[in-house]
């Protein structure tokens, strides 16, 4: 329903924008992982769709052998009372993703939340660290391939 | 690699951040040496695991880098394990402070995604819950200020008052406040007019109690001048840094999902947003008092709105049949077992949806791909979003105001931390 | 002389109770010190530098201020003991004493040493 | 376990003994580690409606130095584990452990990848209290087995008879026999 956001996007990015889906009244944009920046600062910026609130941004693992981690960032605009959802997808060879921190300053510790689960790194992040895991734990455990119950001794115990 | 080890390169990474970190606060007679204080896991004021690791100039605090994950329990790992039903039972214990807030929005969003209403009685009833709980989180949340802040006997005060809350989900729930009540497409089971007389009864007495707890503090000087222009934020950083709930409201932004994007019964109901404009902990406290009375309007109205009828929506395929009915009936019997063990299955596509909850925007959303689990199940916890913001507020404060900012934030770290 | 015996009385029980509670204590209580223990507590984290640093003069004047007027209070106990027996002029005495600590009082005041930041 | 254990156990050591465990058993000081849900129940254990000061325990020390009673309440995260061993070891003899709710003692519905399942993997724990969370009146009833063990002069972190002490040696011997 944001259609003209939708038009203004396409015509400012024509090759940016590479698909659009609507599901239960709420639409998602599929766009190229390199200019994820410039099209969130024109969000942000342009009147009509002023999304000045970055909601949440949140990693997500396909299990593809291409394209396999999502950066899903929910936006929604104070003003407009409207909500939109970009989505970038991220190869599992180089997983590297610009980060919106300078678009957002509020994207900082989800950023660093999707780095601990997904290990996404975000380029260009002020202080990409470990959110909730331990700095010598080894793994990305929100990855497919990491077992729930975790791998026995990853982190160690204090002795008795 | 030992404890020891490992506690080593801990270490070093958060100072090195600490250190690196560009503070807007600087002095003239700064003194050579700063001293770096742990405000540790373990601490009284901090509500909760969170640890702050602060550079301190003598009492003034140059630097903060709070670190979270003492309380990770892996939610979202969880939530990809387990059928949309089995996961109820885990939202009261993200928010332990309104746990019928997490049941409801985690409902709300699966059945936005398989695409369910619930019927009139249910959502009144839900909404009387949730603002029941925003009530018992606010409780919590002016008491251990006032703690924080000196005033002892506020805290059990509100804490005699929430007791009273208790009894009522318990009769309500069964439990005290690990309730699980909603499902997806209705509630655990109706609410008798017994419970309704004790909610009436609770919110007859409670106004008067919660004036005398609030007359205490508002005109008490220690309290105002100890929450006065200590963690200001202004309108835009706060947006900026997403701050949610009475944080936002308290910088003058009227921003409530509640009236921006309606959900439950609440166009139905007219209440105010309160809003007020100073951005500092006393105006944060302030939305917190205002919105305690206006939870009691809503419940009131709700309480003589609710009408008769269903409190299950009949979608067979997808919401769980009644247990007397599955002794009983054949086809009832079938969709239980289906629905028990392969879950509800939505159709594959992902859904955000948000709530207002006590802290602020409590979203879940939900990415599935037809099966009985979600694929993936993102928390959008409004505590996470108002703890990045502390070193914002406490940088340039003395090491007391810390105390005070952390109690009006209200952070809970069972849903900070996931 | 006998007047003081009071005094030395009280004083000696003070004593004797801090003492008999300290050897009670060393004798009764298990004692069974290890390094862990007798590490410095920073709520439950390695504590990161010593805390033993150089602090602002700021702390060391407020201390200063406080003895000095915590002595004054001091003096007056012994004029208020015997306070009939002086009369007029024992009282215009301590006048003349507290006002001259109130001048100090105010210049401090005006020279805003009380002022924290 | 202090000077009379020199003597051995006789009449009159026995019965100091006991005295001084009446004492402890009336004055219990807890250390609330509250990491989660069992934390607010634990302020309502402390709370008017329960009030725990009918024990003599209502003191709440927040530092380990002033406190006899560990009462660890919440899901222990593998992060969070070496803090409260060395809140355990920091604090003075003789002292007690319990282990507040279902994923204190055992994981509870937690079997995940960053959760301890269980304290008594790295802490001894005297008392064990079940429900997620326990109810008051629950800790409470946990609250008076602890303080029958502190009358029976038992405790599993400090040895405090002689004969508990005597073991406690051997053990030692025994570990130094093994290392060299």
């Amino acid at each position: 329903m944001l259609t003209t956001i939708i038009e203004s996007l396409r015509t400012r990015f024509p090759q940016s924008v590479l698909e659009v889906n609507e599901f239960r009244g709420e639409t998602t944009v599929r766009v190229r992982k390199d200019d994820i920046v410039p099209v969130c600062t024109f969000l942000r910026d342009d009147p009509a769709a002023s999304f000045d609130y970055c909601s949440d941004v949140c990693g997500a693992d396909a299990y593809t052998p291409e394209e396999r981690f999502q950066v899903i960032y929910n936006l929604y605009s104070m003003t407009h009372r409207h909500r939109i959802r970009l989505k970038v997808s991220v190869d599992e060879s180089h997983p590297h993703c610009p980060s919106v921190t300078a678009v957002w300053p509020g994207a900082e510790w989800p950023e660093r939340e999707t780095y601990d689960m997904f290990g996404v790194v975000f380029d260009g992040h002020p202080d990409l660290r470990r959110m909730y895991m331990p700095e010598d734990f080894a793994y990305h455990p929100l990855r497919k391939d990491f077992p729930m119950m975790g791998i026995p001794d990853s982190i160690p115990l204090p002795r008795k | 690699m030992n404890i020891d080890q490992a506690m080593e390169i801990r270490q070093q990474k958060i100072l090195a951040a600490l250190e690196n970190k560009n503070t807007s606060v600087h002095f003239d007679d700064a003194l050579d040496n700063e001293m770096v204080l742990n405000m540790g896991p373990q601490h009284p004021a901090t509500h909760g695991v969170l640890r702050l690791l602060i550079k301190l100039d003598g009492e003034t605090v140059v630097a903060c880098v709070p670190e979270l994950g003492y309380l990770h329990r892996g939610y979202e790992k969880l939530a990809e394990n387990m059928s949309y039903h089995e996961y109820i039972p885990h939202t009261d214990r993200l928010d332990y402070l309104s746990p019928l807030m997490n049941n409801t929005a985690y409902v709300l969003a699966v059945e936005k995604l398989v695409g369910i209403e619930a019927p009139k009685r249910a959502q009144y009833i839900r909404t009387i819950i949730s603002e029941l709980a925003r009530i018992s989180s606010h409780l919590v949340g002016i008491g251990a200020l006032a703690m924080d802040v000196g005033a002892l006997t506020v805290f059990t005060w509100t804490f005699t008052e929430r007791e009273r809350l208790y009894d009522i989900f318990e009769l309500l729930t069964g439990a005290r406040f690990t309730t699980s009540f909603t499902r997806i497409g209705g509630l655990a089971h109706d609410m008798t007019p017994e419970v309704a007389a004790a909610i009436s009864a609770f919110l007859d007495t409670f106004p008067a109690k919660f004036h005398e707890c609030i007359s205490m503090l508002n005109t008490n000087r220690i309290f105002v001048e100890r929450l006065e222009g200590v963690g200001v934020i202004t309108r835009e950083k706060a947006i900026a840094l997403g701050l949610g709930g009475p944080n936002i409201r308290g910088t003058g932004v009227e921003h409530d999902i509640r009236r921006s994007e309606p959900y439950l019964v609440y166009p139905e109901l007219d209440f105010a947003v309160p809003v007020s404009t100073g951005g500092d902990s006393l105006s944060r406290y302030y939305v917190r008092v205002n919105e305690v009375k206006e939870s009691v309007k809503i419940v009131r109205q709700c309480l003589e709105k609710i009408p008769a009828g269903p409190v299950h929506a009949n979608e067979p395929k997808k919401v769980l049949p009644r247990k007397e009915r599955v002794y009983t009936k054949m086809e009832e019997l079938i969709h239980d077992f289906m629905l028990v063990n392969f879950g509800v299955n939505p159709p594959v596509g992902e859904v955000y949806h948000a709530v207002e909850g006590s802290k602020g925007e409590l979203g879940f959303y939900i990415q599935s791909r037809g099966e009985g689990h979600p694929w993936r199940l993102k928390i959008r916890s409004p505590s996470f979003m108002n703890l990045q913001s502390t070193p914002h507020l406490i940088e340039g404060g003395m090491i007391s105001d810390i105390v005070a900012v952390l109690g009006s934030l209200d952070p809970v770290m069972g849903e900070a931390d996931k | 002389m006998h007047n003081y015996i009071p005094i030395v009385i009280m004083l000696g029980v003070g004593v004797l109770m801090g003492l008999v509670f300290l050897t009670l204590h060393r004798l009764l209580g298990p004692s069974r010190p290890n390094a862990e223990k007798l590490s410095t507590y920073e709520s439950g984290m390695p504590p990161v530098r010593s805390a033993r640093e150089r602090f602002s003069v700021k702390y060391y004047m407020v201390a200063v201020l406080f003895i000095l007027f915590d002595i004054e209070v001091i003096f007056l106990y012994p004029w208020a003991v015997n306070f009939r027996a002086l009369g007029l002029f024992g009282f215009i005495e301590m006048v003349l004493f507290i006002v001259i600590l109130f001048v100090g009082y105010v210049y401090i005041l005006k020279k805003g040493a009380l002022q924290w930041d | 376990m202090g000077l009379e254990h020199a003597f051995g156990d006789s009449a009159l050591t026995t019965t100091i003994d006991s005295a001084i465990n009446w004492c402890r058993k009336n004055s219990v000081w807890p250390m609330p580690l509250g990491i989660s849900c069992c934390g607010i129940e634990m302020m309502a254990f402390a709370m008017p409606k329960f009030d725990v000061a009918r024990f003599g325990s209502e003191v709440f020390r927040f530092s380990p130095r002033q406190s006899d009673l560990l009462l660890v309440a919440g899901t222990t995260t593998y992060k969070m584990a070496t803090v409260v061993r060395k809140i355990y070891d920091q604090m003075p003899d003789p002292k007690w452990v319990i282990a507040m709710g279902a994923c204190t003692s055992s994981g509870g519905m937690y079997r995940t990848y960053s959760v301890v399942q269980g304290i008594d993997q790295f802490l001894p724990v005297d008392v064990y209290v079940a429900g997620c969370p326990p109810r008051p009146d629950n800790l409470l009833h946990a609250l008076m087995m602890i303080q029958e063990k502190i009358q029976r002069g038992e405790s599993r972190s400090t040895p405090m008879t002689v004969a508990a002490e005597r073991l406690e040696q051997q053990q030692l011997l025994q570990i130094q026999g093994v290392n060299n």
